[in-house]
């Protein structure tokens, strides 16, 4: 465990209700600075729920949900708009890839740097050397994100065009360009070979360790899992039933019954 | 029982397969692997007719079925489960299974296999007027496969069963699909991301790169393969 | 030039169309006659139609295609809206607009258009007309006024309005528009019901009469209706059919007793096969007025066509007319008819 | 009282025809999501091959209700055979095309077929015969309700039921829902697409010719204008109703015409649609996918 | 090739059959008489019968045309002769260059007519582009945009008449801003709407607009319109229809250049890529932090803008107004341009107003056929072009970044 680092986001006893449906049932969950924490657990299980209610897609039914920026004030956020939770500094990925597919790479990434920006309709009119600079400055960092997860070289082109290892990518690197402190992957490595996850994981080292950014992670593949993070929570059926290391959590019976099955991790 | 001899796809001026060739025996499970974008969904989309080949052919029990529309195929008994499960988001789970057999007639026989379906997957059983769209990931590829079932396919298409599943189901799949094999000697065409597990399932394989095929063999060799070892099973 | 270039300018396609294309077929019925016969002081006649489709930025295109044609007369436009755009244009190029139709008062009384001439009468007169005849020869007491929203049918209404409460004599105790082309009007003859009114008066054009009309009858109403010339046609007669009995209408003077409105709808249907449609006798008498102005004027001098239409009476589709100083018809008097047996009858 | 009641059943009776009207939109949107805008045309077209027929039958000597019925079969068969090649020439071409280019090609065939019937028969209205007759047990009420208003609601009630049941259980009815929800997935189990397209404009097409025939011999008047109010109030309709609803269309329908209808008799037809389509915005802001539209929150 | 023949005529057939009620019969029902005009069956016969073979033959050729592409450059598309021009710097200056001649030359070549009709086609090129930021960029379909347009002309003739010491030039900034206020008005109520719920609003606010200057006699003058319009000023000068004209056009041609320049630069900049990411996706949009209600609603205003300014121009180029011009067919038009064009490319959509404006005024030589001709252009436009004249495939974006980065960096 993260030895008395700051907790940056804690979700206490969230709820979520679809009519009569409780996708997510009181789950209490913090991610500290430098962690990488996992979130797992069965197909429906209100793992990408949860990501929604903390990144403000859909406003919880009940619970809390609070942010501590690492230098800024603490606050509560739920219902608030999904841009104001990214503009605090809470990016995402999505489970099924939702890149700009007619923009290109590049466009993509300074769509993240948006609420970083500040060039008003005037602005972009005029076009002074304020702005000037600004916008060579969402380049530079454009490219610099896309250098860091391998796709500098295809800047130009379409998203729609990219391989899809390549779109998820692409994703996670349109995250980083909003400066976030923590980031929530949904589910990165579904649909990648072996051999991409594994580049996978070390982008996702990469950018928690170098970058300092936290990361939570929705995934299915347990090897990523188990490899990466420091910390795994698990849910069934909208409930948390289980939390802690790797180790504790590979070895537990409810969840080897309810999710990972015999000699899970090989998967 | 499936040949195809060297067909070239496009989505518009892309070109997704480039001279694949392949073939499939009665009675095997043969596996196709390859990266993201290699073209493997889209292979299969040819042989169904969705997105025709412009050229080569793809011969189904002898004839051709290349340029036949996509209900012809599926007539002949070419039945996919498509990537994504492509549930029917608001049928029924009944209703579903009902659409996979569209085309058949015979009510007493759609019944019966109703209920062989039911007893392969219990739970649909229990969620029979669920809608599909609110099922979560695990039930909707049990229903999708189910739902190929309903058609009772001579040649079974799977494209990556596996995809977004949780470790415990995707055990559960991989067994069904070999019973399904066994049992009612279902002839199986599986594309897998999955390599590992797909090649210990399979009795040959194919290897596919940036559209096309560049390996082939059983899929016990393929498995102690170096260069799919490294690139493939990521080890 | 060879020939002598007349623009028929109105709506030929959109919804308006009926009011442009009897127009735009009568001058050229008149046009072929006038060729067929040896042409007009030696010279061909040539009708050059243009589309304005009511809009007034349309008009100003058909206005100057007009006049870069050459042509020095225009029969039109139909709609004072597209005129009013379009007159500003032939008052540069010193081109004469007699139009079939536009009825709106300011077009000849404002004098802003010395060169705008018309074969139909303004708005205000018939309301006058009309409002005096339900208020006196039908004594009504409770009058509800209809109008379809546009510059005729709501010009109309409103004088007939104005007239009726400085005449004291009965009261208006509804008003209200319709939206043309709407499914039905059954909401507003309920509303009809509802006052008690006893006459109704309609501002507008004969397809929302007619759908009035019947629905009345059919909702068991029993208040007479009283429409302006834009109903008072063959079309209205054809529409309503027997839910026409008993209707009045204000129009000119009946003209279907002039020779020259039996010989014109004569050849039409000759022609067409079918009865006129609107404006067919005003589109007619236009061009005549036109083709005797140039005759007595020995061509298209600008000054000497403006004389000849001011001065010369000619006997034209609605009657033996020519234009005050105004440019509104003289001799195109009013009077009040009411369907009889499936006839307009002059009361 | 009664005065409501007058009220009531006129925006019925218009309600219910936008929702005859409203349902082929409904249908053809929820298959291929286009807005067809030459919807109004066939239903033009519909009460002109109606007109045509009664009166070629008239002076051929046939009456009554002889008439009624065989102008209304040649109307659905005429507008049928419009809706279908309709959709061949000017969209399945366009299949694969950006989401907007159908809607500009339906726009564009929507101004050739006015003018169409515009120069293949005339411009100005035309009489249509009145092919419902007066019942005479109706003559109590007709002040509320007449004849044709009757016969305008039981038919369009009638169409509407048919066509529920017709979805729900057939078996084409079964393969346009699976079209609407999945076009690839229907292929997949094998059923015909572009034939459940053309089914579905062929559907749509012979409600449409049955509220032409209906308005026209309740109102006594068509020309080839009348398509375009239809149209958009219709399509007003479905997306009140929550666009690609079947029930959905027919409520929509239904709301819209009594909106109006209230509208005019309590405050002013003068800004009777005005009110339609503030009860749109009102609707749709209270209830972002229509009536029956499910406000689902989108899974992402 | 008989088996092409055999089609051709079951179809010709089939449309024979089609037409037959509306074509060949004619009944008059009051006096009872039926035309049977059998001639046109024959007309109706031929005409399918070569359409349909020029139809095949065009499929069959833009089948080929993509297959050549293909095989061309694998991947990716090859540019179209359009996308080459507008690419190749060498290639378009000069033809910028033929081009400005021509357009300051026009009104000296032509007629006044031509002029007249080319200012109308400008105006429309203006509101295409204004439309283009709404629905090409922020991807906000828009059905009632000629609502914005209307406001704009009913503000200068407003204003002229209450307060005529308010000129023409400063009108058309008071009337753009005037459309940018409706459309951040009318865009409120309705930023949650999506796709076709959006279309059906928009179009229900041009109807409600046209409505409301229909009765609201007191103050917009209703059906009457409003007469005496001035046209644009030029220091107080007297002008000749001729000459006011010319100088509306060269007026309009520099708003076009000036619309052009705004709407680039935008394009171009954060806003811009706000409002096309918007148009890929909302949500994934709104959750890299990009507000949706002010990108929503800036796109909405500025697309109101250009409408409001040019309503502005075009009343004072008609000098007469009145609802007649603000019906849903100058929306359509407008949105047709806008799509026809290729939703987002500049170039296209000047092309496409061009087009889609001058061509009824040239079509004016087929008389009756002209709106019909019209509506079956369009839709073989759209069979034929389904992307647009010219997509705006990768034009804007394609400037080469880290070339701009080695600069400057
Ligand atoms: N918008 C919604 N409306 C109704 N039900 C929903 C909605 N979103 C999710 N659900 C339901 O909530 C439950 C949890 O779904 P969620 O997507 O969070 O699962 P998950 O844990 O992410 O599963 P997976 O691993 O398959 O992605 C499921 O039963 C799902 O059907
Ligand atoms: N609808 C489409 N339009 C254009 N290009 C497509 C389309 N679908 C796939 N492609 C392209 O065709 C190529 C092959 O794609 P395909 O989906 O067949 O790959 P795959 O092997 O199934 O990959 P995955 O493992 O991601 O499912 C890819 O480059 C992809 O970008
Ligand atoms: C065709 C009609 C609308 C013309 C009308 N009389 C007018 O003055 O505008
Ligand atoms: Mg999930
Ligand atoms: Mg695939």
């Amino acid at each position: 465990m993260a030895e008395a680092a700051a907790k940056l986001l804690e979700v206490r006893e969230l709820t979520m209700d679809f009519g009569g449906l409780r996708a997510v049932d009181s789950v209490t969950l913090e991610v500290c600075e430098n962690e990488i924490v996992a979130l797992i657990g069965p197909n429906g299980a209100g793992k990408t729920t949860f990501f929604n209610c903390v990144t403000g897609i859909y406003k919880p039914t009940r619970g809390e949900i609070l942010v501590h920026p690492p230098n800024g004030q603490s606050r509560k956020i739920n219902g608030m708009k999904p841009n104001r939770v990214t503009e605090i500094g809470m990016a995402r990925t999505f489970q099924n890839i939702r890149l700009f597919q007619n923009m290109t790479v590049l466009e993509n990434v300074m769509i993240g740097r948006h609420c970083r920006t500040n060039t008003s309709i005037l602005g972009a009119i005029l076009r002074s050397p304020k702005v000037l600079g600004e916008e060579r400055e969402t380049v530079e960092k454009g490219y610099s994100l896309l250098e860091k997860v391998g796709l500098a070289d295809v800047a130009d082109e379409f998203a729609k065009n990219l391989p899809y290892g390549a779109q998820r990518r692409l994703e996670i690197a349109r995250a980083m360009a909003t400066d976030p402190f923590l980031l929530l992957l949904d589910e990165p490595a579904a649909g990648m070979n072996p051999q991409e996850t594994k580049e996978l994981d070390e982008l996702i080292v990469r950018i928690g360790k170098e970058e300092g950014i936290a990361i939570l992670l929705i995934e299915h593949d347990m090897k990523l899992v188990m490899n990466i993070s420091e910390r795994i929570y698990v849910m069934e059926y909208g409930k948390k039933i289980a939390q802690g290391s790797p180790q504790e959590i590979r070895t537990n019976p409810k969840v080897i019954e309810a999710y990972l099955g015999e000699g899970g991790d090989d998967a | 029982m499936l040949k195809v001899n060297s067909i070239n796809t496009f989505y518009g001026n892309i070109q997704a397969l480039k001279g694949v060739s392949l073939e499939v025996h009665e009675g095997e499970i043969v596996t196709l692997i390859g990266a993201n974008g290699a073209g493997k969904t889209t292979t299969l989309m040819s042989l169904c007719g969705i997105v025709p080949p412009r050229s080569g052919e793809i011969l189904f029990q002898g004839k051709p079925i290349h340029g036949l529309p996509g209900d012809k195929i599926v007539e002949l008994g070419v039945i996919q489960v498509p990537e994504g499960r492509r549930i029917f988001p608001n049928m029924t789970v009944l209703e579903n299974l009902e659409m996979g057999a569209y085309l058949r007639k015979n009510k007493l026989l759609i019944k019966q296999d109703l209920n062989m379906v039911m007893d392969l997957f219990p739970i649909l059983a229990q969620r029979r007027n669920q809608l599909g769209g609110t099922l979560s990931g695990g039930e909707q590829q049990m229903l999708a496969i189910s739902r190929a079932l309903m058609a009772r396919p001579r040649l079974l298409l799977l494209d990556e069963p596996s995809l977004g599943l949780a470790p415990i189901i995707i055990q559960q799949i991989f067994d069904i699909i070999r019973k399904i094999n066994r049992e009612n000697n279902t002839t199986i065409f599986l594309v897998e991301q999955n390599a590992n597990q797909a090649l210990k399932l399979a009795h040959r394989g194919y290897v596919m790169e940036n559209g096309r095929i560049t390996l082939a063999d059983s899929a016990a060799n393929l498995l102690t393969n170096e260069e799919v070892k490294t690139a493939y099973l990521g080890i | 030039a060879d020939t002598f270039k007349i623009g028929v300018a109105g709506p030929h396609t959109g919804d308006l169309a009926p009011y442009g294309i009897p127009t735009k077929e009568a001058a050229m019925m008149l046009a072929e006659q006038v060729n067929a016969a040896g042409g007009l002081l030696g010279k061909k006649v040539e009708v050059i139609p243009m589309d304005d489709q009511c809009k007034p930025e349309i008009a100003t295109n058909a206005a100057t295609k007009l006049v870069s044609e050459g042509a020095r007369i225009v029969i039109g436009h139909v709609c004072s809206g597209a005129t009013k755009a379009a007159l500003g244009i032939y008052k540069e190029a010193k081109v004469i607009a007699i139009s079939p139709s536009a009825t709106n008062p300011p077009l000849t009384q404002s004098g802003d258009y010395p060169n705008f001439y018309r074969t139909i009468a303004s708005d205000d007169m018939q309301g006058k007309l009309a409002a005096d005849f339900v208020t006196g020869k039908l004594g009504a007491k409770r009058i509800a006024i209809i109008h379809d929203k546009g510059d005729y049918g709501k010009g109309f209404a409103d004088f007939a309005k104005k007239f009726i409460e400085e005449g004291g004599k009965a009261e208006v105790v509804m008003y209200e528009g319709i939206t043309p082309g709407a499914m039905d009007y059954s909401a507003v003859i309920q509303k009809v019901r509802r006052v008690k009114a006893d006459a109704v008066i309609f501002g507008g054009y004969h397809p929302e009469a007619s759908k009035l009309v019947a629905q009345l009858k059919k909702k068991r109403v029993k208040a007479a209706f009283v429409g302006p010339d834009g109903i008072k046609g063959d079309g209205f007669l054809e529409i309503a059919g027997k839910k026409a009995e008993g209707v009045y209408a204000t129009g000119p003077m009946d003209v279907t007793k002039y020779e020259e409105n039996k010989k014109a709808r004569a050849a039409y249907v000759k022609k067409y096969g079918k009865e006129p449609g609107t404006f067919f006798d005003q589109g007619y008498a236009a061009m005549q007025a036109a083709l005797a102005a140039i005759k007595a004027a020995g061509g298209t001098d600008y000054a000497a066509l403006e004389k000849a239409l001011r001065n010369n009476y000619v006997d034209t589709a609605v009657g033996r007319i020519k234009f005050d100083a105004k440019g509104d018809a003289e001799g195109v008097g009013f009077s009040v008819y009411q369907v009889q047996n499936g006839k307009f009858v002059e009361l | 009282m009664d005065y409501f009641l007058e009220l009531l059943c006129s925006g019925l009776t218009r309600g219910s025809i936008y929702a005859l009207i409203a349902l082929g939109y409904t249908m053809v949107y929820g298959i291929i999501q286009l807005i067809n805008f030459a919807h109004g045309e066939i239903y033009m077209i519909g009460a002109f091959v109606a007109l045509i027929v009664s009166g070629v039958l008239t002076i051929y000597g046939f009456s009554g209700f002889s008439i009624l019925v065989l102008a209304g079969l040649i109307a659905m068969i005429y507008a049928a055979a419009y809706g279908y090649t309709l959709e061949k020439i000017a969209y399945q071409p366009l299949r694969n095309a950006p989401r907007l280019s159908p809607l500009i090609s339906a726009i564009g065939a929507s101004l050739f077929l006015q003018n169409y019937v515009l120069l293949a028969q005339t411009p100005d209205f035309l009489p249509f015969p009145e092919l419902i007759p007066e019942f005479a047990f109706m003559e109590p009420v007709a002040h509320i309700m007449g004849s044709s208003e009757l016969v305008i609601l039981v038919t369009s009630a009638i169409s509407m039921v048919v066509l529920t049941l017709l979805i729900k259980y057939t078996r084409i009815g079964k393969a346009m829902r699976a079209t609407q929800q999945d076009m690839v997935m229907a292929r997949l189990v094998g059923i015909n697409v572009d034939r459940v397209i053309s089914v579905t404009f062929i559907i749509g097409s012979v409600l449409a010719a049955i509220g032409g025939v209906l308005v026209g011999s309740y109102i006594g008047q068509i020309n080839f204008y009348i398509g375009f109010m239809a149209g958009v109030k219709a399509f007003t309709a479905a997306v009140l109703g929550g666009i690609g609803n079947i029930p959905g269309a027919a409520l929509g329908g239904l709301v819209l015409g009594l909106a109006e209808s209230m509208a005019a008799g309590y405050i002013s037809s003068a800004y009777e649609d005005v009110f339609a389509f503030g009860v749109l915005v009102l609707i749709l802001i209270l209830r972002p996918a229509g009536l029956l539209g499910k406000a689902v929150k989108q899974k992402v | 090739m008989f088996n092409v023949l055999k089609r051709s005529v079951l179809v010709a057939l089939w449309f024979v059959f089609l037409t037959f009620p509306l074509m060949v019969v004619k009944v008059n029902t009051l006096k009872n008489i039926v035309e049977w005009r059998w001639l046109n069956m024959l007309w109706v016969f031929i005409v399918a019968f070569f359409l349909h073979l020029f139809w095949r033959w065009a499929l069959d050729k833009r089948q080929l045309r993509s297959k050549k592409a293909e095989l061309e450059d694998e991947g990716l598309m090859a540019p179209t002769l359009g996308q080459r021009i507008l690419q190749d710097p060498r290639l378009y200056r000069p033809l910028l260059g033929v081009l400005a001649a021509v357009a300051i030359l026009f009104p000296w070549i032509l007629d006044v007519y031509q002029v007249n009709i080319m200012v109308l086609a400008l105006i429309f090129v203006v509101l295409g582009l204004g439309l283009n930021i709404t629905v090409g960029l922020a991807g906000l379909l828009d059905l009632g945009y000629v609502a914005f347009f209307a406001v704009g002309a009913y503000s200068y003739a407003l204003i002229h008449q209450h307060f005529p010491v308010l000129g023409f030039w400063a009108c058309l900034p008071i009337g753009g801003l005037i459309g940018a206020l409706f459309g951040v008005v009318l865009g409120f109520p309705i930023l949650r709407l999506r796709g076709d719920y959006l279309a059906i609003v928009t179009l229900g606010f041009g109807s409600i607009a046209k409505i409301v200057i229909e009765n609201w006699e007191e103050v917009t003058n209703g059906a009457k319109g409003i007469a005496n319009i001035p046209r644009p000023g030029f220091f107080g000068m007297e002008m000749s229809i001729g000459a006011a004209t010319t100088y509306t056009y060269y007026l309009m041609i520099l708003m076009v250049i000036f619309t052009i320049f705004v709407t680039n630069r935008l394009k171009d900049s954060r806003i811009g890529r706000a409002w096309m990411a918007l148009r890929e996706d909302e949500i994934a949009c709104v959750a890299m932090g990009v507000d949706m209600a002010r990108t929503k609603l800036s796109a909405y205003a500025l697309g109101a803008f250009w409408a409001g300014a040019v309503g502005v121009i075009f009343a004072a180029r008609n000098t007469y107004i009145n609802p007649n011009s603000f019906t849903f067919m100058e929306s359509a038009i407008v949105l047709s341009i806008v799509v026809l064009g290729g939703m987002g490319s500049i170039v296209g959509v000047i092309i496409a107003a061009l087009i889609l404006i001058l061509m009824p005024e040239y079509l004016r030589a087929f008389a009756d056929y002209r709106m019909l001709v019209f509506g079956a252009v369009m839709v073989l436009m759209m069979i034929f072009r389904p992307q647009g004249l010219i997509a705006n495939v990768r034009k804007t974006y394609a400037h080469r970044r880290p070339a701009a980065e080695e600069n400057n960096g």
